[in-house]
């Protein structure tokens, strides 16, 4: 059994576990994709907080992208569901057993398409967990047909050319009252990692919305889903990094270009200011910089929005810290007593 | 102020008649939304507590009010609880439907009205014993707030039954004190309003009729409940940790019954905390997906539904079935297909939810077919889940789940949880973590699995519904997956002998074998007893569960005739009876029925001796 | 540059042999994404403008790139076109599989592989011939773009085989020059690949194998296609115009082979605008409730799916059998239960389809054999759905939905498209507005329905799943509920006889009676043969659609033994055989596999003479 | 049939047709549900429009609601669906006839809990229709428990305490997309009535967000969906008058107190100023009002959006006049000559 260890070197971490012990099996994605990459910076990141992968579950619907727990932290219990249904059967998870933490990988059809009611109402809940959503824009696993994130106008030779406008998942997640909501690019590892890390801490449901290029479908230039697209025109909120909480915190900071936002365990979020000043506190505001970006087709990547105020869905269920799977036989079944005493009502 | 009454045309003077005691039904009609439950249950209750078999069966419209209601009250000195085609009292409160009422009302039998209700074919019917009650009058004298009319006008016809059945005033006044949790006011109009009816009728509407009813002493230790608040009383005393749910018709109530006992019951004193979550999903589709979210990390995890329902969470009883995951699924059978009938029962899904899932898919089925079943299976269903790692599915129905059912009182669980193979970290720590997650190790198809949190290193394993090995890995292999069906199929055999066994009563000198289950048992059990008292003795097999086992083949194998009763259209038992034991596949009649009703012991008994030539 | 090369050290100096000629299977082993479809495809081309009968069967992974697939090339002189056990010419191009793959080879075959794919056992396997190239060295000489090296490296193996199996060079390049649409440089450097190859082969390795091509005349007049081309192609014929359908695989080439014929096929000149519309909708939910939204319009209307699609679809079956909608729901059958095998096929969703639904609902259901019959039930579906108002479900599958197989040429159409009772505007002012949706008036269960938009005044009516009475009002009487179920039946029965008839197939002197369906046919027609060689002969029986008729007990009362040829795990169909049939029940023997591979004719063979005690 | 005949007396609108003909069959709701009220605007809306019954479908899913068009317009075909499948159910029948009107009826559960996927897909494709959600902000049909736009924290005898916060559906209709988005309140005939009208002259899906209280269930004057709460604190956003399209339109307006919004078939919408001025046809602006009505829990009632620029659906599938469903035979199957080809092609 895994105890806390001090890590003896320093390729071992709080747990005492070499970063190896978070991999997964060998992916069996395309080379290249970009859901192999959001994969490393999951094992790079869980290593790095010393997330104890016994005590994480690792969910997911069905597509290239729901694949991906498959890819690491073989020792964390996986479960990849059904097409559009994780948020259902995590929703269910985290309240049997509420000392759980939860990765769940997800892909814009999955999400997007098939699993939109599910996702809506999963962050409704505000289950807690990290709802990672590797984006491409369209399903990788069936050959390329559009995802309903692909851009007005794209044209792709199989598919043809997608007429409809598309969803966008972060703002649909702040019209759902999604306390944390976060783009980011599959190439933006640095990025990724710090808002990966950041979503981690957060209590209750993290999105990240992640352009992960489809390389085998979807990866030419003109697609606002590729690399070449995502290198070029990503434009960062801001500068984002994550401070681990140690047992004082002194950090220094200028106000002017800098906000810190503290998360309710502890670390803190520095967000250094790279264009025009944004408070991601206001929900007000991510619609307007989304409303903003749908309209000048921006691809703006960064915190977009977040609140620590809500409950959780095991808060609100009053639920004690013991997971309700491990409760004791007493503590499930009435006694005799209890039933005699339903039964004399009964009777009277 | 007192009241001017013009005397009823229309008494006639019949001969006297030999009173028919203890035996009759009494039909309610009202409109649904008017708040005639109280008066009805009151009826019940008083009838019960005089010792008297009684059941209440309500009919009633997929709205919420405005519209035709009508409720059962057939008493039966004999303890025969099931429906019966004829009424013998009509108590005609809707204008709506009051004619074709009394249409079909049999000669002899009576009609209870108010005198403003206009009875087209009254005046040629004088086989019929009318009582005409002045109801307006006597809510006005009531005097009560607007929005309880009509609830008033439903104690006059409490007050006319319990004068002319001669029902125990005490009693009558005790069941609405009970109905009204002993408050004082509300007991006293309502009583008040019953005793000034039944004063009305014994001054104003001699007696004409034979039925009345006499004390017996058959009903002591015994209550009457629904089979909702059954089912629900029992997974509450199950252990449920976990529910999710859509509301529909006629399901609502069993959460609802879950939702009432859980805070008193299982409030963990200790820590102040609940030890359970009830989750109103957004729809069938995601309560499947977290009550086996939630059984897959370890709660013992149900929901409950009806046939659109059950529609709905056929993509997730496959995966669960396959990646085998414990999680019971309550189904109250209403009559389908599609939005059906929502508010008529039947046993329509039988067939379908034993095969539910596409591809090779077969589900376990617990059929419970009265109170104490209902109750026991609450809680069984979780140990039978857990112990095989597979749906459960309870099939109960309107009729048991809606209506008011006597019983005995429940027992206790003679076992203790049954938890199911489930290795803990000490358990894989001893095993050297050596452990695969599809691996038959018991040789009864059930293998072993862990629960997310394990500490154990060696504890997680990946579940998904594609193609794996008994390591639980991705494979796409032919063997591993004919293996791993075939291992299914094996854990599926040793279910026919873990849930719930037949129950026979087979007779010496039986010529003929009854099989039914569920909601039907009633009307075959009355049926039973006028066949035998028509020479024609039977056996009997009640089904309590699905997968069928050895029991049911021999059953089938000493009768010629195997008459399969059931309610629905395509005879769906008789056709996995059929598929269990195709050697005697041509013995095995149908007998089943499918017009929203509850069947009655009259169409068992003309089948029966239709097939016997002795009709 | 010249190659140089190494002689590989493995020739053995075999005996010559009697060469066995246009009977052998061919394996290629390569890896998913690498592009050896154009070199699978160059080879059966070839082949099959030799004029030898020739079919392709693609085992592939459920990823998009980097895992194994197997692409078997069955080339048979007798026409023979299921799937067999065993390789005769492994084309080891895998390095993760090419052990086993090995390893699965019996004495006599040959192996061939490049000369950087180390083989384990080789060396043990003296009775096995290898042929070792330096694909490496052709590849780097062929100097292409890198992208296109994998594609490449695979005309290797072409070359290797045309010059090992005399395959006609002409046809080769002809079959480049088909892939390639005539356009000059691809087919250029890959034929100059495939020469390399062959003259490499020709000059260094000696044959030393039996296996040979030569030209036969029996596929003139034939063509090759995948049974998902057909049917999409039927479909169009059968004047579609509306699809909504969502991505799963294996159905989703279907819709794109609708996609691919429809702008040609059905633009509209004389207003430039489309007579048809395609949606890809957000799941299968809503496409199958697109679907049934256009039928209810006057839409002919379809979709495509496969397992998970149909579970989820499974509300709106009921909906629509129940409300009489018409619509067409292609099943292309994968491995399930659950998620299953994506990739693999199998025919598990016979008795869930033909049952589809809560409550008491069973399903048209149409099961193509072939080619001819996916073409054909492309259009027919529709006129069937049409005329019956329901649902129609045609079950092809992975095997013969994705795979090659040769055919003749499609018919066109006999009879025109059967839109079904229909009331336009004038038909409703002759009738005086006087009609009922749901009235049976010509007795056959079918009644006359009127779409949205007829101008009549009195052509409305209300579409509803919940109970209704013949003019189509709300009802919850159980009358009308049991007369419209009643009425249902009928309109089932009378599909018995208007869906496609069985092909039986009668031999005199047969013992023993087969019944299979859909993609088991193949290896039904080889067995037949070889069981004939053994002196058990066998007359016929070929489902081609449910619900079952007269035809098939007929079948199965003249033989006391009829195995139930198919491929899933609960002999699905041999179930509802047993149910159509009970007096017959035990006489249908289950004859049935489920490992992901199309059936071979060994299996039924041995399962037959075990049956018969000739094993 | 019906053809056009001019009004032989004021009780026939433009069609010959009498008010009496839009009715549908007695109304089997509770007394006094907002249902009802809105069931006879959308009669006498259609009346007055001159709506031809004849090329109007009724569509609805499941709930007292969806009952609602059996008690309208009985020269119409209907068609009650299934439970939060009107839309699918709709988008077929629409592109089979794109000749058709559709008015569709739903409740907030129908819409917002099961249906919440194909809604919001359904508006991104632009379905041309009116989507009524008749609103209580409960399950009527099912006795009474909450939906998903019951307001956090509202207490109901059966149901308890709601705990989660609402899904506001004009707000999902905006982030989808949607040209035309209204709220409204079943005990304001008036303005019911004018924004049913401007939303039958809308070319796409156009929704309309009614408050109908269910007097059964959710009818207590603490509750937001009531129609006491509802009277007392309606905010409208303006005062707004639909003017049909006559041969010419000659309205005088001030451009300083009222805005003028032409349909695109020709009618006019007048929105008359009554507290700041509000310019509907932005995004953002929407986007901003009810987040603010949101965190201010503010009832504000009025056509919060318009946008005319979209395609619709059958638009984009470059669909003839000439429903699908009416094509001859000839225009479906190809010719003989046709597979002639093709085989020809096949043999080659
Ligand atoms: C019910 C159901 N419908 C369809 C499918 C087929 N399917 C598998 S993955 C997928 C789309 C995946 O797209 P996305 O979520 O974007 O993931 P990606 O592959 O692009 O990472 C589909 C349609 C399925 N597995 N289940
Ligand atoms: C699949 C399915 N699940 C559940 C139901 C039961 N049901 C009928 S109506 C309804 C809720 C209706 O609520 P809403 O849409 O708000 O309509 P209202 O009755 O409040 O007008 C439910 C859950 C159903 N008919 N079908
Ligand atoms: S197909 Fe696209 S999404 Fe799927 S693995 Fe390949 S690159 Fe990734
Ligand atoms: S229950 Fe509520 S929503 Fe339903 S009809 Fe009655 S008042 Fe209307
Ligand atoms: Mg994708
Ligand atoms: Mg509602």
């Amino acid at each position: 059994m895994t105890t806390d260890v001090k890590p003896s070197n320093e390729k071992l971490n709080k747990l005492g576990l070499d970063k190896l012990e978070y991999k997964g099996r060998p992916s069996t994605l395309c080379a290249g994709c970009g859901h192999d990459s959001i994969t490393s910076q999951i094992i790079g990141v869980c290593w790095e907080l010393s997330i104890n992968p016994q005590h994480l579950i690792k969910m997911s619907g069905i597509g290239c992208s729901s694949k991906s727990p498959a890819y690491f932290m073989n020792r964390a219990h996986g479960f990849n569901t059904l097409h559009g249904r994780m948020p259902s059967v995590t929703t269910g998870a985290m309240l049997a057993n509420r000392e759980l933490k939860a990765i769940g990988v997800s892909g814009d059809g999955d999400t997007g398409s098939i699993g939109l009611g599910q996702y809506k109402h999963l962050l409704r809940r505000n289950v807690p967990m990290v709802y990672i959503i590797e984006n491409n824009g369209v399903y990788g696993l069936t050959k390329g047909q559009f995802s309903a994130t692909a851009d007005l106008g794209q044209k792709l030779k199989y598919a043809g050319t997608n007429e409809l406008t598309p969803i966008d998942l972060c703002l649909e997640a702040v019209a759902s009252d999604c306390g944390f909501v976060a783009r980011s690019f599959a190439g933006d590892a640095k990025q990724v990692r710090e808002l990966l890390k950041a979503a981690l801490s957060y209590n209750g449901t993290a999105v990240l919305d992640i352009i992960s290029p489809c390389v085998t479908f979807n990866n030419h230039e003109e697609s606002t889903k590729s690399y070449p697209y995502g290198k070029a025109h990503e434009e960062r909120l801001h500068d984002i990094n994550f401070i681990e909480s140690k047992d004082e915190i002194q950090v220094d900071y200028d106000p002017g270009t800098t906000r810190m936002v503290q998360m309710h365990d502890g670390p803190i979020i520095q967000l250094r200011k790279l264009g025009e000043d944004y408070d991601p506190t206001s929900r007000a505001a991510a619609m307007k910089l989304l409303e903003e970006a749908h309209s000048k087709q921006e691809f703006i990547t960064g915190l977009l929005y977040i609140d620590q105020t809500r409950q959780t869905l095991p808060e609100l269920h009053n639920l004690p810290r013991t997971a309700l799977a491990n409760l004791p036989a007493e503590k499930l079944r009435p006694s005799k007593e209890a039933l005699d005493k339903i039964m004399a009502e009964m009777l009277a | 102020m007192s009241i001017t009454i013009e005397r009823p045309a229309e008494q006639s003077n019949r001969p006297d008649q030999t009173p028919i005691v203890n035996d009759f039904t009494i039909n309610v009609a009202t409109v649904n939304g008017s708040g005639s439950q109280t008066a009805n249950a009151t009826i019940i209750r008083a009838l019960f507590k005089m010792g008297i078999p009684v059941t209440g069966k309500n009919i009633f419209p997929s709205n919420i009010s405005g519209l035709p209601t009508w409720y059962t009250i057939r008493v039966n000195k004999n303890g025969y609880t099931a429906r019966r085609d004829s009424t013998e009292i009509l108590v005609a409160f809707n204008n709506q439907t009051a004619d074709a009422d009394l249409e079909s009302l049999k000669a002899g039998a009576v009609c209870i009205h108010p005198q403003d209700l206009v009875l087209k074919d009254k005046a040629n019917r004088p086989d019929i014993t009318f009582y005409t009650l002045p109801v307006k009058q006597m809510v006005k004298e009531a005097n009560v707030d607007v929005k309880l009319r009509d609830y008033i006008a439903n104690m006059v016809y409490v007050g006319a039954l319990m004068e002319l059945l001669s029902l125990d005033p005490g009693q009558v006044k005790g069941a609405l004190q009970a109905h009204f949790k002993g408050k004082a006011k509300p007991v006293e109009i309502n009583y008040g309003v019953v005793q000034k009816a039944a004063e009305y009728v014994r001054n104003n509407l001699p007696k004409q009729d034979p039925f009345k009813v006499e004390p017996m002493n058959a009903t002591s230790g015994k209550f009457m409940i629904d089979g909702n608040s059954a089912g629900g009383m029992g997974a509450v005393f199950g252990g449920v940790s976990f529910v999710a749910w859509y509301p529909i018709t006629p399901s609502t109530s069993l959460v609802d019954a879950i939702n009432d006992y859980l805070p008193e019951l299982r409030h963990d004193e200790e820590t102040g905390k609940a030890t359970y979550a009830v989750v109103q999903a957004e729809d069938e589709l995601a309560a499947a997906g977290m009550v086996f979210g939630a059984g897959w990390a370890g709660a013992r995890s149900m929901t409950a539904t009806s046939g659109p329902g059950i529609s709905l969470m056929t993509e997730f009883t496959g995966l669960a079935y396959f990646a085998e995951i414990p999680g019971v699924i309550w189904d109250i059978m209403r009559m389908g297909p599609s939005t059906g009938l929502p508010t008529r029962v039947s046993q329509g899904d039988v067939l379908k939810t034993y095969f539910l899932g596409h591809g090779d898919t077969k589900n376990i089925i617990l059929l419970p077919g009265n109170m104490k079943e209902c109750f026991e299976f609450g809680w069984r269903a979780f140990d039978v889940a857990e112990r095989l790692q597979t749906p459960v599915f309870v099939l109960s129905d309107l009729d048991l789940g809606m209506n008011l059912w006597m019983t005995e009182p429940f027992d206790y669980p003679a076992e203790p949880m049954d938890r199911g193979k489930v290795l803990d970290a000490p358990q894989l720590k001893e095993l050297q973590g050596k452990w695969a997650r599809y691996e038959d190790v018991d040789g009864d198809g059930i293998t072993y699995r862990t629960l997310p949190g394990n500490d154990h290193p060696a504890a997680a394993y990946f579940t998904r519904g594609t193609g794996h090995n008994t390591q639980a890995s991705y494979s796409e292999r032919p063997d591993d997956w004919e293996n791993n069906l075939a291992r299914l199929s094996k854990k599926h055999d040793t279910a026919r002998n873990l849930v719930p066994a037949p129950v026979v009563d087979e007779k010496p000198g039986a010529t003929v074998g009854i099989i039914s289950y569920g909601s039907a048992d009633p009307a075959v059990v009355e049926a039973r007893d006028y066949l035998r008292e028509d020479g024609i003795e039977t056996s009997y097999l009640r089904i309590k569960a699905l997968p069928l086992n050895e029991t049911v083949r021999e059953f089938i194998g000493k009768y010629d005739h195997v008459y399969v009763v059931e309610l629905n259209y395509d005879a769906q038992m008789r056709s996995l009876l059929q598929l269990h034991t195709p050697e005697y596949a041509t013995r095995l009649i149908a007998t089943n029925k499918c017009d929203g009703l509850p069947l009655t012991a009259q169409f068992i008994m003309d089948k029966v001796k239709q097939g016997e030539g002795a009709a």
